[in-house]
């Protein structure tokens, strides 16, 4: 479905991608994870256009994204919960849900799946009208995968989602994922949690400063003892 | 600092008072009105930066502080004399018009004056963030226009004053110059200047770092007022003529084109552009004149002059985002590192 | 200094003689600056030769403002060594540049600047029109006698010096002739570029003037007029010279009609036979009649250029000693003869409104 | 002061208060989307009564022909103006950005002296707006209730737009995150181009209207009324349409009634807008009606 | 001792109570948490406390100083410094002038002794230098001293943001979600270096984090908050077992 070979993307001098080669299989959940600034947000930001690839190559179902220009892509299906929730604070939580679905005409369909969002999370209908900024970080987090799915996308990325949410919040995350994987969306996902995130992941990737150094199946990684030392801790595994 | 740095700063000053005194007995007093409007506009420029660039305020009322300054400086340096005569339609209050007093103290009256009324503007305005700041001090700098226009006895109105002693010249101008730079840089680089910087960056953090908000504003935007009084008094001892139309909000614009243009946050910056913004005005002036090539004469388009000026204006500023200098400072290390990089930068300045 | 060896001539070059105009081209005062250059430009166009050599204007902008004005005049001064000036419009500008030429020792000659202070203390600053204070006492004995008006009431442009002065010098002069210290009812403010005078105005007619003085700039004062009519007021407006421009009446249309106001010059009634010349010559070449200020900008290159044939050289000192000797020279506007101040001591010129057209209505002379 | 005449100083007041709460609206508009205080309002302002000037004088249209024409290309202008000053300047710095702004205001200023000349042009009236008729003891312009309705009629309009089209939801999500919005599927460029061409279309009205009332058209008449009706737009909170018909009003009549009421401070007329913005920020740092903005931490 | 305390202290936004009377008592020396869903009020009542917000009603006192409602800089002055949610460093500044800028608070020099480099000033302005390089060698970031903060990795400007704070000589440190962002081995290494910190400065410590291996790792006693209202006070093992702080926040145990 996606495929990533030699990317190389710089901040003027700085180096984020070296050169990283990287495959969404359709219907799969892949995860990214790797230190702080180890350039998982930069490979989402380069997929959708946000960040200027300075060579390689991005395809989408065949299609070259490096041409696409950022709001093209949730046309084409991908969709970007970015790094720190940036929800519109000034909009109402319905209208960010809304804007979701900006690209959309089918205005049946749309609330239909505003009914299905709330299900999914029951703390935003009781503040439907409340202005998302003034939402604690948790709420924000909902709002922002909520905002995502209202544009239906084939390919739904999040870039650490669990950030700053409580331990039970996390959990409903996770299970989010998996339930909207199960409605047939495939999933690149970037988690510090590695735990979580390798145990639900289909596949994983492992970006050390610019480069993969592993690549295998989620629970390949969570056994691997490299893995654990330098990414899942001594409380853990 | 090195001692080859000293030694260097100590060249470099030495052939600036060389370069004035040859400029003084050798240049005409056009190109010396021009090399006292650099200089001036050199502490003009600093003092705004001091606000604006250094501690993030967004003030746009340096017309008004320089209003104070010119006019209490003239005010003060002008004889009884002169004061009457310019006072012909309604005389000057009697407290006024028997106090002449030197340049000097004149001018730093007229800056404490700046500075006390930015004091008091400050208080409330202050309180106000970005844009907000922004149009409110610009508010007050009109309002202080406004209140000079209507004061017939004490600034005598749309008058204006005139024949104000023509003390400035270039050993005051860049003294005062020299003076502000020095006064500037150590205090950009002490603790209070640190804390200022901290206070552009983030201002809940710097509260939170136990940094006291409205004083450290509060001192930027007094030391500022007072620099920008000093020049203003400068500048009407320059002009010998000075008028409450001057002090439109044009005149704040030019002293934010040469903050900008330099590079808000880099004192280097403001003084470079502070005398290529003065200069470049001036040569552009020829846009406005006819052309006499020799064969054919084109008339001069009126206007065109700051056509052009406004778009290259726009087109630096799109194109280098911080100016000149960003928030660097010159150094001789920088200076010597440039030089190694690009020789071409050296035949350059040296061909000239 | 440095202009020393090459003895008489400031001028570098032999074969010119350049004359600086000095004026708003652009910014707020541009309409008034243009009508000045264009007097100048037609009497060099007439008259471009003295001494045998060729006479060029060198024009500067003073862009309407001071600081600006006096680089304009150090630049003309110094890099381009003119040997006289003609200007400004405005006063302020002139005397922004009144240090330069009293320093520099270059004669000015100032084509409509009415202000006292441009030439007072100043021996190198002249001019071709009258004062404020004159103006001001023809305008008040019109109200008096003319209209027959005991009480008036003012509006007057608070930034603009020239309104400022010419208030101050009516409101004495009213005051004088009718004995009648509250004869002024009440002064008024604007300021430049206002557009809405309608709660002045109102204010004034409370009063029941028997005449608004309006001194200001034409474009204010035309709309001020327009305002007037439009609420009902039905009160004469006298004011200035400043009003004698076309766009007076483009702008005020059929409520400017009956205005009337002192100027300098009028072409009904040509004064000297330089005048009949400018006359012919500025209609032939502008096909419009031209304004006072023009015939004023035309006298002032005529002043100079006269001088520089009395002085016989092109030293700047010497010119600026003819320049004050002139006496009895016809120009366009009028036979000039100018006082130790270096102020011209003229007759003025009443005219109004009518149809559409500014009609001479009066020639009142200087006071002795 | 007597029933009849304080009426007709209010009206005064409307009339004008309503024409600079026509154009504190372009202010607010742009200034709701972009944060950016958009210096060159009043000189697209200035250009418009020159378009209408021209189309009448010298294309010889009829007058609602010309008028028509001169909101056309006004628009564009407002939207040429973005692209040159403002569109490369996205992500800069906000002085950056207000000294580009104020750049593009002086530049319209010259170019209009270049163009047009320096000296004042009368604009062309129509009769029918033009003409006074008396009320009781009121005597006014037709205009002068003309003015007060069309402001209402797009003031009711642009609310609808901002609040209630699909438009205007990406405006207001275009004015807090360009690139969330663009991940979501909204054109920024366009939404912001089109926000300029509504402010500039205002502008275009607030000018045509403001020709017939004060018929004197020069290259600096931007300046004043731009800088009051930016005002007027502050004191309402800015960003918020409402406010800006609020200040507009509030400063309109305030100033009349200034003059009214003080006759000895008329030579400080112009200061009153200044002041009574000082006034409103302290006691309301965004304005009447301006959202708070407490900082989350 | 109790170093600080609150009593019914209360913030409401419009028709929401973010905190509905919380009472906090925080020992010398204890290392407190302060945990809850989100959007329980927990920064909430770290703004109230730090003085970004006054509450709207409710006592606070640090020590024996009634602090309710003081300017921010006032309360950092008697000795209580915080970290932030979202990190707020001075971005464009090197990483030892953000640390130096943290001693301004304690200057005793005026301006024109600063300016004019007195002796009192050269004096203070070296030991600062002394003090901050101290304290970037304790936190491992001396080999970034001339970097600006923008450019560290993220884990080092979490780091300078507690240098930072510490450079203001508290007596208490605020952390807002010190490990947020943190992967969970560097999480480890934050728990220790928390408990490092507070033996080396003698500190009292009042966090808020979302890492239950932190907070039950090191936390002398935890507060919950759900809905603004404190629905638990205890040590580690009693907060686990609470059944409504399982119920609202932690959730059946697996692992966080
Ligand atoms: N806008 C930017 N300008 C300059 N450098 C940047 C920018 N954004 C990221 N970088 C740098 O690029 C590198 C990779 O950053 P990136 O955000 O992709 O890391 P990450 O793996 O997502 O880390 P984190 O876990 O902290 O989110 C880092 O060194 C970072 O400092
Ligand atoms: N300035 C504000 N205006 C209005 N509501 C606010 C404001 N600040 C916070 N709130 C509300 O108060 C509640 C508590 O917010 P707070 O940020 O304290 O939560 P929190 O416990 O820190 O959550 P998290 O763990 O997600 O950061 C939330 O519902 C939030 O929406
Ligand atoms: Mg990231
Ligand atoms: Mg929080």
């Amino acid at each position: 479905m996606l495929k990533i070979e030699n990317l190389c993307v710089a901040y003027g001098y700085v180096e984020a991608l070296k050169g990283i080669t990287l495959n969404v299989e359709e219907g799969k959940i892949v995860t990214l994870i790797g230190a702080n600034g180890a350039g998982k947000s930069t490979t989402l930001k380069a997929i959708v256009g946000l960040a200027k690839a300075k060579s390689g190559s991005i395809t989408y179902q065949g299609k070259n994204l490096l041409q696409e220009e950022t709001k093209n892509m949730v046309r084409n299906g991908i969709t970007l919960v970015p790094e720190g929730r940036r929800v519109f604070s000034n909009l109402s939580v319905l209208e960010n849900l809304k804007i979701g679905a900006f690209y959309r005409k089918d205005t049946k369909k749309i609330e239909e799946d505003l009914e299905w969002i709330y299900e999914l999370f029951p703390k935003l209908k009781e503040r439907t009208w409340q202005q998302a900024g003034t939402l604690s970080g948790g709420e924000q987090q909902m709002l922002a995968v909520g905002r995502a799915l209202m544009s239906r996308p084939k390919l739904l990325m999040m870039d650490e989602p669990s950030l700053g949410l409580a331990p039970l919040i996390v959990k409903e995350i996770f299970n989010i994922i998996k339930e909207i994987h199960k409605q047939g969306v495939t999933i690149l996902l970037i988690e510090q949690n590695a735990n979580a995130a390798l145990k639900i992941a289909d596949e994983a990737y492992v970006l050390e400063t610019g480069t993969i150094t592993i690549k295998g199946t989620g629970s390949e990684l969570l056994k691997d003892d490299e893995i654990k030392k330098a990414y899942l801790g001594e409380s853990h595994g | 600092m090195k001692k080859r740095d000293i030694i260097l700063t100590i060249i470099s000053i030495s052939v600036l008072i060389l370069f004035l005194m040859f400029a003084n007995s050798r240049f005409d007093s056009y190109q010396i009105r021009i090399l006292n409007l650099c200089a001036i506009y050199t502490i003009l420029g600093l003092s705004m930066n001091l606000i604006n660039g250094f501690t993030g305020l967004f003030s746009l009322g340096h017309a008004g502080f320089m209003a104070i300054g010119a006019y209490v400086t003239a005010l003060l340096t002008m004889p009884a004399a002169v004061k009457n005569q310019n006072f012909f339609l309604q005389p000057i209050v009697p407290w006024l018009e028997n106090v002449t007093v030197p340049f000097l103290p004149a001018l730093l009256i007229g800056g404490i004056m700046a500075a006390i009324l930015a004091f008091i503007i400050g208080a409330p305005v202050l309180r106000l963030r970005g844009d907000y700041l922004a149009i409110a001090t610009l508010g007050f700098s009109e309002i202080i226009r406004i209140v000079f226009t209507n004061t017939q006895n004490i600034t005598n109105g749309a008058l204006g004053l005139k024949s104000i002693p023509n003390t400035t010249n270039l050993w005051w101008s860049f003294g005062l110059a020299a003076l502000t730079i020095i006064f500037m840089l150590s205090l950009i680089n002490s603790s209070y200047g640190k804390a200022l910087k901290a206070i552009r960056e983030d201002e809940i953090a710097a509260e939170s770092m136990g940094i006291g908000l409205f004083r450290h504003k509060m001192l930027a935007f007094v030391i500022g007022a007072f620099f920008a009084g000093v020049g203003g008094g400068l500048l009407g001892n320059l002009l010998g003529a000075i008028n409450p139309v001057m002090f439109r909000f044009i005149l704040t614009f030019n002293v934010l084109l040469i903050i900008v243009l330099g590079g808000m946050g880099s004192i280097t910056g403001t003084v470079i552009s502070a005398f290529v913004v003065t200069s470049g005005l001036e040569y552009l002036r020829v846009l406005d004149e006819s052309i006499n090539l020799g064969f054919v004469r084109l008339p001069g388009i009126p206007g065109l002059r700051m056509v052009v000026f406004s778009s290259l204006l726009m087109i630096v500023v799109i194109f280098f985002r911080n100016g000149l200098m960003g928030t660097n400072e010159f150094s001789w290390d920088g200076l010597f590192a440039l030089l190694r990089k690009r020789p071409s930068f050296l035949k350059r300045e040296v061909g000239r | 200094s440095e202009k020393a060896p090459t003895g008489g001539g400031a001028t570098t070059d032999d074969d010119v003689i350049k004359i600086g105009v000095f004026e708003p081209i652009t910014g707020a005062n541009a309409a008034g600056g243009a009508l000045e250059v264009e007097g100048a430009q037609l009497a060099n166009k007439l008259y471009p030769e003295v001494l045998g050599k060729k006479v060029e204007l060198v024009i500067a902008d003073n862009k309407s403002d001071v600081v600006e004005a006096a680089s304009a005049a150090a630049r003309l001064v110094e890099r381009d060594k003119v040997v006289a000036i003609i200007g400004s419009w405005g006063s302020s500008y002139s005397m922004a540049a009144g240090d330069i030429v009293r320093n520099q020792k270059v004669p000015a000659v100032a084509a409509s600047a009415t202000n006292p202070l441009v030439t007072l203390d100043n021996d190198f600053y002249f001019r071709v029109c009258f004062l404020d204070p004159f103006q001001g006492t023809v305008m008040a004995n019109y109200a008096y006698n003319n209209l027959g008006a005991r009480k008036v009431a003012i509006i007057r442009e608070v930034n603009n010096d020239y309104a400022v002065g010419l208030a101050k010098f009516f409101e004495d002069a009213f005051v004088e002739l009718t004995g009648d210290a509250n004869a002024i009812l009440e002064v008024t403010n604007y300021n430049t570029g206002d557009q809405d005078f309608s709660s002045q105005l109102l204010n004034i007619s409370q009063k029941n003037p028997d005449v608004i003085f309006a001194p200001g700039n034409f474009t204010e004062s035309a709309l001020i007029i327009k305002q007037a009519k439009q609420l009902g007021i039905d009160i004469p407006f006298i004011g200035g010279d400043t009003w004698e421009t076309p766009e007076f009446i483009d702008i005020g249309q059929q409520d400017v009609e009956g205005a009337v106001f002192s100027t300098f010059f009028t072409s009904e009634v040509p004064i000297t036979s330089e005048s009949e010349i400018f006359l012919k010559e500025y209609r032939a070449q502008y096909g419009k009649e031209p304004a006072a200020v023009t015939a004023l900008g035309y006298d002032a290159y005529l002043v100079i250029l006269d001088a520089i044939e009395r002085a016989g050289s092109t030293d700047p000192e010497k010119i600026r000693d003819e320049i004050a000797k002139t006496k009895n020279f016809p120009g366009a506007a009028g036979i000039i003869t100018l006082d130790e101040n270096g102020d011209a001591v003229k007759s003025a010129v009443i005219k109004v409104v009518r149809n559409g057209e500014f009609v001479y209505l009066d020639t009142i002379e200087p006071i002795e | 002061m007597s029933f009849s005449l304080f009426m007709q100083h209010l009206t005064n007041g409307i009339s004008l208060g309503s024409l600079y709460a026509l154009i504190a609206i372009g202010y607010t508009m742009v200034y709701g989307i972009l944060r950016l205080i958009n210096f060159a309002h009043g000189e697209i302002f200035m250009m418009s009564l020159y378009f209408a000037f021209y189309g009448v004088a010298i294309f010889a249209m009829p007058w609602y022909v010309s008028f028509i024409v001169t909101v056309i290309i006004t628009c564009m202008l407002g939207m040429l103006v973005e692209r040159a000053a403002y569109k490369t300047l996205r992500d800069s710095p906000r002085i950056t950005v207000m000294v580009s702004a104020i750049g593009a205001s002086f530049f319209l200023q010259n170019l209009a002296v270049v163009l047009f000349g320096g000296r004042p042009k009368a604009f062309p009236t129509v009769q029918i707006f033009t003409d006074v008729i008396k009320i009781g003891t009121v005597s006014l312009q037709r205009l002068t209730l003309i003015i007060p309705v069309a402001t209402i009629m797009l003031l009711y309009s642009l609310l609808y737009l901002v609040n209630k089209t699909k438009t205007g939801m990406a405006m207001r999500a275009v004015s807090k995150d360009h690139e969330t919005a663009r991940l979501m599927g909204v054109d920024v460029n366009r939404t912001i181009t089109i926000t300029f061409g509504i402010g500039s279309i205002l502008a275009a009205f607030g000018g045509i209207m403001w020709g017939m009332k004060f018929p004197q058209i020069q290259p600096f008449m931007g300046v004043m009324p731009g800088l009051k009706c930016f005002i007027a737009a502050v004191i309402g909170g800015v960003g918020n349409i409402y406010g800006a018909v609020i200040g507009g009003f509030i400063l309109g009549i305030g100033e009349i009634m200034l003059v009214a009421m003080l006759p000895q401070l008329t030579g400080y007329r112009d200061a009153f807008a200044f002041v009574l913005l000082i006034v409103i920020l302290l006691l309301k740092p965004t304005g009447i009606m301006g959202e708070k903005i407490s900082e989350k931490v | 001792m109790e170093l600080l305390n609150t009593s019914n202290i209360t913030m409401k936004f419009g028709g929401l109570t973010a905190v509905k009377e919380l009472n906090l008592e925080i020992n010398k020396g204890e290392i407190v948490a302060l945990i809850g869903p989100n959007g329980a009020g927990k920064t909430t009542a770290f703004n109230m406390i730090t003085g970004v917000y006054a509450p709207t009603s409710g006592r606070i006192f640090l020590g024996e100083s009634d602090i309710t409602g003081a300017k921010p800089h006032l309360i950092t002055k008697k000795g209580l410094a915080r970290t932030f949610q979202n990190i707020r460093l001075f971005k464009e500044l090197s990483v030892l002038d953000n640390v130096f800028i943290a001693n301004h608070l304690h200057l005793k020099s005026n301006i024109f002794e600063a300016v004019l480099h007195l002796p009192r000033y050269k004096k203070e302005k070296k030991s600062i230098l002394e003090k901050s390089l101290f304290l970037l060698e304790k936190l491992d970031l001396l080999s970034f001293k001339e970097d600006k903060a923008k450019n560290l990795p993220y884990g080092m400007q979490r780091r300078l943001e507690i240098a930072r704070a510490l450079a203001t000589n508290p007596q208490i440190l605020l952390l807002d979600e010190p490990a947020a962002g943190m992967n969970p081995r560097e999480t480890d290494n934050l728990t220790s270096f928390i408990k490092d910190i507070r033996d080396e400065f003698e500190l009292t410590i009042f966090l808020i984090e979302h890492h239950m291996s932190v907070v039950m790792g090191i936390s002398d006693r935890i507060y919950v908050l759900d809905h603004g209202v404190t629905i638990a006070v205890g040590n580690p093992y009693e907060i686990q077992n609470d059944q409504r702080v399982i119920e609202a926040y932690l959730g059946v145990s697996e692992d966080a």
